[in-house]
């Protein structure tokens, strides 16, 4: 289908992507936002493995299984990040990041 | 009993020393009495070697080395490279000198030990003392039989050390102990030059032995200023044991010791020891005359110094005291001009007369509890022996004619006369004035004249007889000893060409003694106005002297404070010692310990200190952390290729 | 000595290990039980170190009593043999186990006195001196080095807990200090091993390997200055004066008389018998390191006031001696330094024993405060003037015939320096004696009254320690003989 | 709300009659939803609108090819909500920017051949992520106020970022690929492999995510009074 | 594709782990209805980490084979099966008077340790990309829960957040980098990936920087310097037992895959990443062990010391070989023991005391001489005193760095593990040297704290005085590695 596409735009693609989650991760300070980030780059991994596998490795493909197990991962660990999160805000009644640090030095 | 078991002599003393220093407690009398039988023991056989060595005297002459009797290696190491091999050993030799020094030794312990008797009955540490005097006394014998230098200087520290014993005797007063502590350390201070110059010169002749360094110094094997140096130390040692001028300072206060201490130690063994050793080792400092000629001024110098010190010493042992430094100083010039023999005559013919003196005081001191001169007085009525016998030591001291003085200190005006010149000639014969002139001083302010304190003069008595014997022989001994030189008396005796022949040593041809008519007239003369100076100055009330005294009081001062020397020592010992030990210490605490150890554990801790204030606790600042870490790794990877 | 005696050279460090397990069982209410125990363990020691030294045949080869147990063998980067538990003897070792055994037995008596949860002490303290035992008998770097650390690790206890004055700030320098010296000694070992390439840690075989000049020039200094700090050398010293003044008696007489000698022992192991070219090359820094520390000591000494800085310094100063016997690279100065390392062991053992019997009565260790205790404690007074004496060389007793030694060592490489050492030896005597004529001399000082003469145990501990004093002092020929012949078997190339 | 927009008087007048007539419809939905897609479907209308206008252009001249276009616009979609989502102030705008960004995701997988992939991404991300993050939004009640400032570090993410995204794709481009073609995945191969030859992974995966679902479980009930009793009767066993 | 072997009786141990933590959970949550008592959990446990670790035992010297080119059951593996299961047993037997105590979901606390335990002895199984992160996962999601796990303590959930946010940011990282990989090399197995780079796909731009990021993401998982801040609050938050499970297990696993993965994929990239590893190495040791001084919670102390530890260990990683691999075994196996020791020691003195700050421990050695003496050993072996495990483990673990010629980050090392000593010495100070707060009598621990401190400290001294059984078993294992 996306046969004349070159592999170099899809990994520009992922890499500007995990560029902006990173910069997300950095400097929000709300911790979902911080997880929404996290989102954003685990998409650019998988925008990534996909491309390698269909360009690269078509017979076995094995990219793609990689993405499938990526995106699973990335769906549980919203999940479990979520639950620590409420744990916070019942703590704290705040969801920002800095606010929670008392352990320190 | 011949030459080969002279080292019998001094082990028993040595096994007397054991014995009774551990079990004095148990054995009647303290033991007082087996140390003494012990000390006759020894004085027999030192006559029994004396025989044995005019036996083997035959042609006048040794051979080197072939007196070299009995020995048995002590400490060896055979290095392996050629000819570098370490034996110290336990090697015993006998010459004139020794023969000599064993009688005057042997003789004069014993006479102090029969007079300690009555002098320290009644105190606590009867037995301790008898023990630590035979020690002494074994220590003493040692050192002169010793045939290597390394043995030597072993017995050389042994005397030391019985010396630091017996004068730090009372140890319960501080001054004793200050004293003794003094002493040691002066003599220690001049045996590191003496080790120092043993090593050297075995480094240059590869083995301890006198013998072959001797041999090897007359070789030439040595290099000049190399010999110099090593001999000038040797002499260092000397100094610091004879109480030579730059070491002197310990002497006068070692007479806190008990008085027979002083009589045995500071006056007849210990401090000739130093005289003993520049005999032993002449013919080396005939290579190296250089060292000679130091020696020679030193004794000038000190025998000058002790003269004059004596004149204004109120306390009778320090006057005493200070006649044998000048005295020392006599026989160091006698040695300055390479006459062995005029400087072990005077070593003979002194302690006995010194040591009698001595002894004389004690008894004096016994019977009054009075040492200082000002307190005495008029004693002559109280103690008729005690005066007659103190005025025959004095004027043998002074050098009236038929005395032992008067020859051996004549025969060192003539041996100086020969051999440096005019100037220093003057300078003894001046000093030989003084001398008499301080003695007749100590005699009138002590014996005649009105007592000065009655409670003194009251309570004084004669001394017993034990301690009066003692000096009696004595007596005879400084009366008879002068004519021992002359050639008849020496004939008599048995030795071929006179006394004379016998005390040299090795390669040193013999020194027939003469008597030269104009010195002997001189010296009688100056001795005789010394006398007759003193009796001006110092008879009667002495208002004279007192007279003298404000004539120039800061040049009594002068001499009161001893040429302001203790003061000197005093002030280097806490300025510059003590400062410098201050430095160290304040360097060790400031710059090794706290900035280097424990400022750089600090260092660390406070490393961890700042390193701590990273862990903000806030989660952007750990994933900014964690970014800048990637980045860095990835920059720096591509960076490399 | 044969070589199925080695289950003696092994039973040495053992015995310690033994008694301190079985010293854990004790209930520490037991005090007689503890004694028995303890006194059994170091006469045992003291025993097998006599026999072990008077058996040694200095006409033998160089190592006898030679046993070995495989421990790891081609497992990762070890070879055949690679570590092995070898134990073995060499004319250098044999009198310091001599030594060890004598301060041990000695150590032992005098801290019966200790109540202070005494059983602790005495596990920690035998752990320690097994630890001693283990590096002069150990033939395998690896256990060497193991060994040469056991000795250290009890220290800090054993100084933190039952020392005395400022225990605390003595005991956290002395254990970070020498630990910290144990980097240098471990590069050295690493550089060894890997520059070897035999894949062993067996010391004959590696003494025998040849190592190219340069790298022995690098590895040298790490050593002397490794083993160096534990020596008291010169810059590394200030842990010693410290350490020594807080640790109780039996740790101090210990540390004083064995453990720095083993600092001494390891610059000979491993350096000069390991690497001759870079002795050579570095022995005149080892000497003047060694004169500096000797007049340092000495001179530091002069101004100390305590009983145990006073000691800690002359300590310093001693060592200095043997670190300059070392540097002077002839047999008789080096056999000189070895046979200080005995003397002065002996002396310091004696000295920390008596200083240690006086605070315990009075918990006073200012010189100042004391005078005329010889009235109060005469036996006391007396081994103090023996222990005084041999360390400033009185001929006679221990220390002269080591510092003759030396000295004639000294003057045949540098006469300069052979003159500043013979210098030292008078500094030493004028600050012992001046203690000498202020505290034990003079009017008997009321405030101490109350003094008694020292205890039966310390008494009988003075009198083998003041034997040995005057056994080397009179009749040295059976150490000289074992030292010369390890020395020159052990770096026959070194010696000029 | 349109108000705000840039549009001239009379079209925003004639959209606000047609979208919110006073009797103003409504989609049988609860009032908060429905004016949330509304206003996300009229934001990605504003947004996409204009680029798909160029594309359209582009392809009609022919310059790009039909799989291009669409890469270029999923593209922009991607990009234009993960800037959305790491930029906007409104917290509930960026967590709905994400949705964006993913559904972006699912074109590009489509493109890249694997339509299986495609609809796991629509599924989990569009569907399930996103409504977590709604509930984490709405139990955490950031829409009482979702102004949300940005970190203290801005300008270093900034850095970061830059520095990051620009070292990877230099690194990436110039890596000599030999120029590949993509080619599709068969359906039926990719379930055999899947469970075939990563029967192990797949099995560890269903741990996780039963680990995933204990924890979060645990983590985020509020505690039953009967547990809390059991610790005070906690028997020193 | 059919030549794979998938003969799943390879992965008998792990069933039975997961079987044991369904039969946990099932009986946690109807616990009131069976009237079951408080203790059967953890014994059901243990049961069942006891059965696996027989059941691993089976496998031991068997030819190696690989379970379709994902895992390889080998020497390698068992070594680390029966090594997290005996420190699972540990842990579970030390704490579960702690967990009686203060945690509330029992079931889900079992259930999650042998959930990690399976993603452990996977982590150190896996021979492919794939399954190393999806068992990292499962390792790090059973801990994130862990971490969080202490419903009465604040602290536990905010270090739980920092854990999941950072952990999250990490494994993405750490995707990046085996994507990256995995394009360059075209192949996920460590042989394919070992076979691409030996016919030069080496040191392009794109691999140099897969290899950073996959470094970075290993590094968090490390907890090595850069990505380590995570681990003092995370070790301070957590309940004991899961500290001392992540200070433990999670260590150990992440090394085994490190030196797998370094030691067979990319051993023939070795110039591109030796110098990344030594300079994580030197930085880690540095930042711990300095940090370290200054703390005075006991769990905040432990926390940067194994930080330093990490250091060490990574330097067995850089000079990967038969050599350092068998050291880094031998090293992970005593530094497990010491580790656990240690805490197994606090968690008893929590129980008793409640309290976590050093300055607690005073007087320790008055009021439980025993506790005071198994942590001394701990700390002292720890720092690497002669007699006990830390000196041989560390000395070869030196050795066989100073063996590849990396002989100054020894040297680096040795210094370091120097000032480690300082801080055990600060703790073993307030034990022995400072008497106890007034008011503490002796008291004594329970019998199971008694088993379980004193089998540990018989174990350290075991490795420390005849270490040869397990550094043979080490050399074995690691042999597998490197052919």
């Amino acid at each position: 289908m996306a046969g004349d596409i070159p592999m170099e735009n899809f990994l520009v693609l992922s890499a500007i992507l995990f560029g902006i989650g990173f910069y997300g991760v950095l400097a929000r300070r709300s911790a979902i936002l911080i997880l929404v980030s996290v989102e954003l780059m685990l998409a650019a991994v998988t925008i990534n493995m996909v491309a390698f596998a269909a360009y690269l490795d078509p017979e076995r493909f094995t990219g793609l299984i990689f993405a499938i197990f990526v995106i699973t991962v990335a769906a549980a660990e919203v999940g479990r990040a979520l639950g620590i999160v409420l744990r916070l805000f019942r703590d704290r009644q705040t969801a920002m990041v800095d606010e929670a640090s008392d352990l320190k030095w | 009993m011949g030459m080969e078991q002279v080292w019998l002599l001094p082990a028993i003393p040595a096994v007397l020393f054991a014995l009774m220093g551990l079990f004095n407690r148990l054995v009647p009398r303290r033991g007082d009495f087996i140390v003494i039988l012990g000390m006759a023991a020894v004085v027999v056989l030192s006559f029994l070697v004396l025989l044995d060595f005019q036996g083997s005297f035959k042609d006048g002459h040794f051979a080197p080395g072939d007196s070299n009797f009995y020995s048995f290696s002590w400490v060896e190491i055979d290095t392996g490279v050629v000819d570098d091999l370490l034996l110290i050993e336990f090697s015993t030799f006998v010459d004139g000198i020794t023969v000599l020094m064993l009688a005057v030794v042997s003789i004069v312990t014993l006479m102090v030990m029969v007079y300690s008797v009555g002098y320290m009955h009644g105190e606590v540490r009867y037995g301790w003392y008898f023990a630590v005097l035979s020690g002494f006394g074994a220590a003493m014998l040692m050192l002169v039989v010793s045939g290597n230098l390394l043995l030597l200087y072993l017995s050389w520290e042994a005397v030391g050390l019985a010396s630091y014993l017996l004068i730090g005797f009372y140890w319960e007063r501080q001054t004793a102990a200050e004293a003794a502590k003094k002493a040691f350390i002066t003599t220690r201070i001049g045996d590191v030059g003496l080790l120092i110059g043993i090593i050297l010169l075995w480094r240059g002749a590869g083995s301890f032995d006198i013998q072959e360094i001797i041999h090897f110094a007359e070789g030439g094997g040595y290099g000049e200023t190399y010999l110099t140096v090593a001999m000038l130390m040797l002499f260092a040692g000397a100094a610091g044991k004879s109480a030579q001028f730059p070491f002197h300072v310990w002497l006068p206060d070692a007479m806190e010791g008990p008085t027979p201490v002083s009589a045995l130690i500071h006056a007849a063994t210990m401090v000739v020891a130093g005289v003993y050793l520049v005999a032993r080792m002449m013919p080396v400092f005939d290579v190296a005359l250089v060292a000679r000629d130091v020696v020679l001024y030193i004794g000038l110098t000190t025998a000058a110094l002790g003269a004059t010190l004596g004149l204004v010493t109120s306390d009778i042992k320090r006057v005493l005291a200070y006649s044998t430094v000048s005295q020392l100083g006599f026989m160091f010039v006698a040695l300055g001009v390479g006459s062995v023999t005029a400087a072990m005559f005077h070593l003979f013919t002194h302690a006995f007369f010194k040591s009698l003196l001595f002894l004389g005081s004690g008894s004096v001191i016994h019977a009054t509890e009075e040492q200082v001169v000002e307190t005495l007085g008029g004693l002559r009525r109280k103690m008729p022996a005690t005066t007659t016998l103190f005025v025959i030591g004095s004027l043998a001291l002074a050098g009236i004619v038929p005395l032992a003085g008067f020859w051996s200190k004549d025969e060192i005006l003539l041996v100086l006369q020969d051999g440096a010149g005019f100037g220093p000639f003057v300078i003894l014969a001046a000093t030989a004035a003084l001398t008499a002139i301080y003695t007749t001083r100590l005699v009138l302010l002590t014996f005649f004249g009105e007592p000065k304190d009655q409670a003194a003069y009251d309570h004084a008595h004669e001394s017993p007889a034990v301690m009066i014997l003692p000096m009696a022989l004595l007596a005879l001994l400084a009366v008879i000893a002068g004519f021992v030189a002359l050639d008849p008396v020496g004939k008599a005796l048995g030795f071929t060409g006179g006394i004379g022949e016998v005390v040299f040593t090795q390669g040193h041809e013999g020194h027939a003694f003469k008597l030269d008519p104009t010195i002997a007239i001189g010296a009688t003369l100056s001795a005789l106005a010394g006398i007759v100076i003193g009796f001006i100055y110092w008879s009667g009330a002495a208002e004279r002297a007192v007279r003298a005294r404000q004539w120039s009081p800061e040049f009594h001062d002068l001499l009161v404070n001893r040429y302001y020397i203790d003061h000197l020592y005093q002030f280097v010992i806490d300025k510059v010692v003590l400062g410098l030990a201050t430095v160290v210490a304040y360097f060790d605490r400031w710059v090794v310990n706290e900035t280097g150890v424990d400022g750089s554990a600090q260092g660390i801790s406070f490393a961890g200190y700042r390193l701590k204030f990273f862990q903000t606790g806030r989660i952007p600042n750990y994933a900014l952390a964690m970014a800048i870490g990637v980045v860095v790794l990835a920059l720096v990877a591509i960076g490399r290729t | 000595m044969t070589d199925n005696e080695g289950y003696l050279l092994l039973s040495l460090p053992l015995i310690p290990l033994g008694a301190a397990v079985l010293l854990m069982f004790v209930p520490s209410g037991e005090r007689t039980l503890i004694r028995i125990v303890t006194g059994a363990a170091s006469v045992a020691m003291f025993v097998i170190s006599v026999y072990v030294f008077f058996a040694f045949d200095y006409r033998g080869e160089q190592f006898q009593g030679v046993l070995a147990w495989p421990w790891f063998e081609n497992v990762g980067f070890l070879g055949e043999n690679g570590v092995q538990l070898k134990v073995g003897v060499d004319g250098i070792a044999a009198p310091m186990v001599l030594l060890t055994g004598i301060v041990i037995l000695t150590g032992t008596w005098v801290s019966w006195k200790q109540e202070h949860r005494s059983k602790d002490f005495f596990i920690l303290l035998f752990v320690l001196v097994a630890g001693v035992y283990g590096t002069f008998v150990a033939l395998d770097l690896f256990f060497w080095f193991l060994l040469y650390e056991t000795a250290v690790l009890p220290m800090y206890l054993l100084i933190a807990v039952w020392g005395s004055g400022r225990r605390e700030y003595g005991a956290m320098k002395l254990m970070m200090m020498l630990v910290a010296a144990s980097i240098l000694i471990f590069t050295a070992i690493f550089g060894i091993f890997t520059e070897a390439g035999l894949g062993t840690f067996d010391l004959p075989a590696l003494f025998d390997a040849t190592y190219d000049p340069t790298f022995q020039k690098i590895m040298f200094p790490l050593i002397v200055l490794g083993c160096g700090t534990l020596g008291g050398i010169f810059p590394l010293h200030p842990w010693s004066p410290d350490g020594h003044a807080a640790a109780p008696t039996a740790v101090s007489m210990l540390h004083a008389g064995v453990l720095m000698k083993l600092g001494a022992f390891g610059i000979i192991r491993l350096g000069f018998q390991m690497m001759p070219e870079g002795g050579e090359f570095w022995a005149p820094a080892l000497l003047t390191l060694g004169i500096v520390g000797a007049l340092y000591g000495a001179i530091g000494a002069l101004r100390q006031t305590d009983f145990k800085l006073m000691t800690g310094f002359s300590s310093v100063s001693h060592m200095g001696y043997v670190f300059l016997g070392l540097g002077t690279l002839n047999l008789i100065g080096m056999s000189g330094a070895v046979l200080q390392m005995f003397a002065h062991g002996v002396m310091t053992a004696l000295f920390f024993l008596l200083i240690g019997a006086l605070y315990d009565q009075s918990h006073d260790r200012e010189i100042t405060h004391y005078s005329g205790l010889a009235k109060q404690m005469p036996i006391w007074a007396v081994f103090f003037v023996i222990a005084g004496l041999a360390s400033f060389g009185l001929p006679g007793l221990s220390g002269f015939i080591a510092e003759v030694h030396i000295f004639i060592g000294a003057f045949r490489a540098y006469p300069i320096v052979g003159g500043l050492a013979v210098l030292t030896a008078a500094i030493t005597a004028t600050y012992l004696l001046r203690m000498f004529a202020r505290t034990f001399f003079g009017e008997a000082d009321p405030r101490w009254s109350g003094i008694g003469e020292i205890t039966w145990a310390e008494r009988a501990g003075a009198t083998v320690l003041s034997i040995s004093i005057f056994a080397l002092g009179l009749w040295p020929a059976p150490w000289i003989d074992r030292i010369a012949m390890g020395l020159e078997m052990g770096i026959p190339e070194v010696l000029s | 709300m349109i108000e705000r927009l840039p549009l001239p008087a009379p079209l925003a007048a004639l959209l606000r009659r047609a979208f919110f007539p006073e009797g103003s419809f409504r989609l049988p939905l609860p009032a908060q939803l429905d004016r949330v897609i509304i206003y996300g479907g009229l934001v990605a209308g504003a947004v996409v609108t204009p680029i798909l206008l160029v594309l359209i252009v582009l392809l009609v001249l022919n310059v790009l090819t039909a799989p291009e276009l669409v890469f270029w616009l999923a593209s922009a979609v991607i990009i234009g909500g993960a800037l959305g989502s790491v930029l906007l102030k409104n917290i509930v705008h960026a967590a709905l920017s994400l949705v964006m960004t993913l559904l972006g995701v699912a074109a590009i997988f489509l493109l890249l051949g694997s339509e299986f992939l495609a609809l796991v991404q629509v599924l989990v991300y569009g569907g399930g992520v996103t409504v977590l993050l709604l509930f984490g939004l709405m139990l955490t009640n950031a829409t009482d106020d979702p102004i949300v400032s940005d970190g203290a570090q801005k300008p270093f993410a900034f850095l970061v970022g830059i520095a990051l995204a620009g070292i990877l794709s230099v690194a990436l481009v110039d890596q000599i690929w030999g120029a590949p073609t993509a080619s599709t995945v068969a359906f039926r191969e990719l379930g055999a492999r899947l469970y075939r030859d990563f029967g192990l992974p797949f099995e560890i995966a269903s741990l996780v995510l039963v680990i995933a679902l204990i924890g979060a479980i645990a983590i985020a009930r509020r505690d039953r009074p009967e547990d809390t009793e059991d610790t005070a009767m906690g028997d020193g066993a | 594709m059919s030549e794979l072997n998938f003969e799943y009786g390879l992965l008998l141990p792990e069933f039975i782990l997961v079987g044991a933590a369904a039969a946990v959970l099932m009986l946690d949550a109807f616990r009131e209805d069976l009237r079951i008592s408080r203790n059967l959990l953890p014994a059901i446990t243990v049961l069942g980490a006891l059965i696996a670790g027989v059941a691993s035992l089976l496998f031991l010297d068997r030819d190696p084979t690989d379970f379709a080119q994902l895992i390889a059951v080998d020497d390698y593996t068992t070594f680390f099966r029966i090594l997290f299961i005996a420190t699972l047993i540990a842990i579970v037997l030390g704490s579960y008077e702690f967990v009686n105590r203060n945690i509330t979901h029992q079931g889900e606390f079992y259930a999650l340790l042998l959930a990690s335990t399976i993603g452990a002895i996977y982590m150190a199984a896996a021979r492919e990309l794939l399954t190393a992160y999806i068992s990292i996962e499962l390792l790090s999601f059973s801990l994130y829960v862990g971490v969080s796990l202490a419903k009465t303590d604040t602290r536990s959930g905010e270090a739980g957040l920092k854990y999941v946010l950072l952990g999250g940011v990490a494994s993405a990282m750490l995707l990046y980098g085996l994507s990256i990989i995995y394009g360059t090399t075209g192949a996920t197995t460590y042989d394919g990936i070992a076979a691409a780079l030996e016919d030069g796909v080496v040191g392009t731009p794109a691999f140099l920087l897969g290899l950073a990021f996959l470094v970075g993401g290993l590094g968090f998982k490390a907890s090595a310097v850069p990505f380590h801040m995570w681990t003092p609050d995370a070790y301070e938050g957590a309940p004991l037992p899961i500290t001392a499970y992540i200070s433990a297990t999670s260590k150990a696993a992440t090394f085994a895959l490190m030196l797998a993965l370094f030691g067979i994929a990319l051993d023939a990239a070795k110039a591109d990443w030796q110098w990344m590893l030594a300079s994580l190495a030197v930085a880690t040791m540095v930042v711990g062990n300095l940090i370290a001084i200054q703390q005075s919670n006991i769990k905040r102390l432990l926390a940067y010391s194994s930080i330093g530890q990490v250091g060490f260990m990574l330097m067995a990683i850089t000079t990967v070989s038969d050599a350092s691999g068998s050291a880094l075994l031998l090293h992970l196996a005593g530094y497990l023991i010491t580790n656990l020791a240690v805490f197994i020691a606090v968690i008893a003195f929590y129980n008793r005391t409640g309290s976590e700050e050093i300055e607690d421990f005073r007087g320790l050695a008055e009021t439980q001489p025993y506790l005071a003496l198994v942590i001394t050993t701990a700390l002292f072996s720890l720092s690497g005193m002669p007699l006990l495990a830390g000196f041989v483990t560390k000395f070869v673990l030196f050795q066989a760095a100073a063996e590849e010629g990396f002989l100054w980050l020894a040297t680096v090392a040795v210094i370091m593990s120097t000032v480690s000593l300082y801080y055990y010495l600060k703790v073993i100070r307030q034990m022995y040297v400072a008497e106890p707060a007034d008011g503490d009598s002796r008291w004594r621990l329970s019998p199971i704290a008694y088993l379980t401190t004193g089998v540990l400290f018989l174990g350290i001294f075991l490795v420390g005085l005849w270490a040869t059984p397990i550094f043979e078993a080490a050399d074995g294992a690691s042999a597998m590695l490197f052919g």
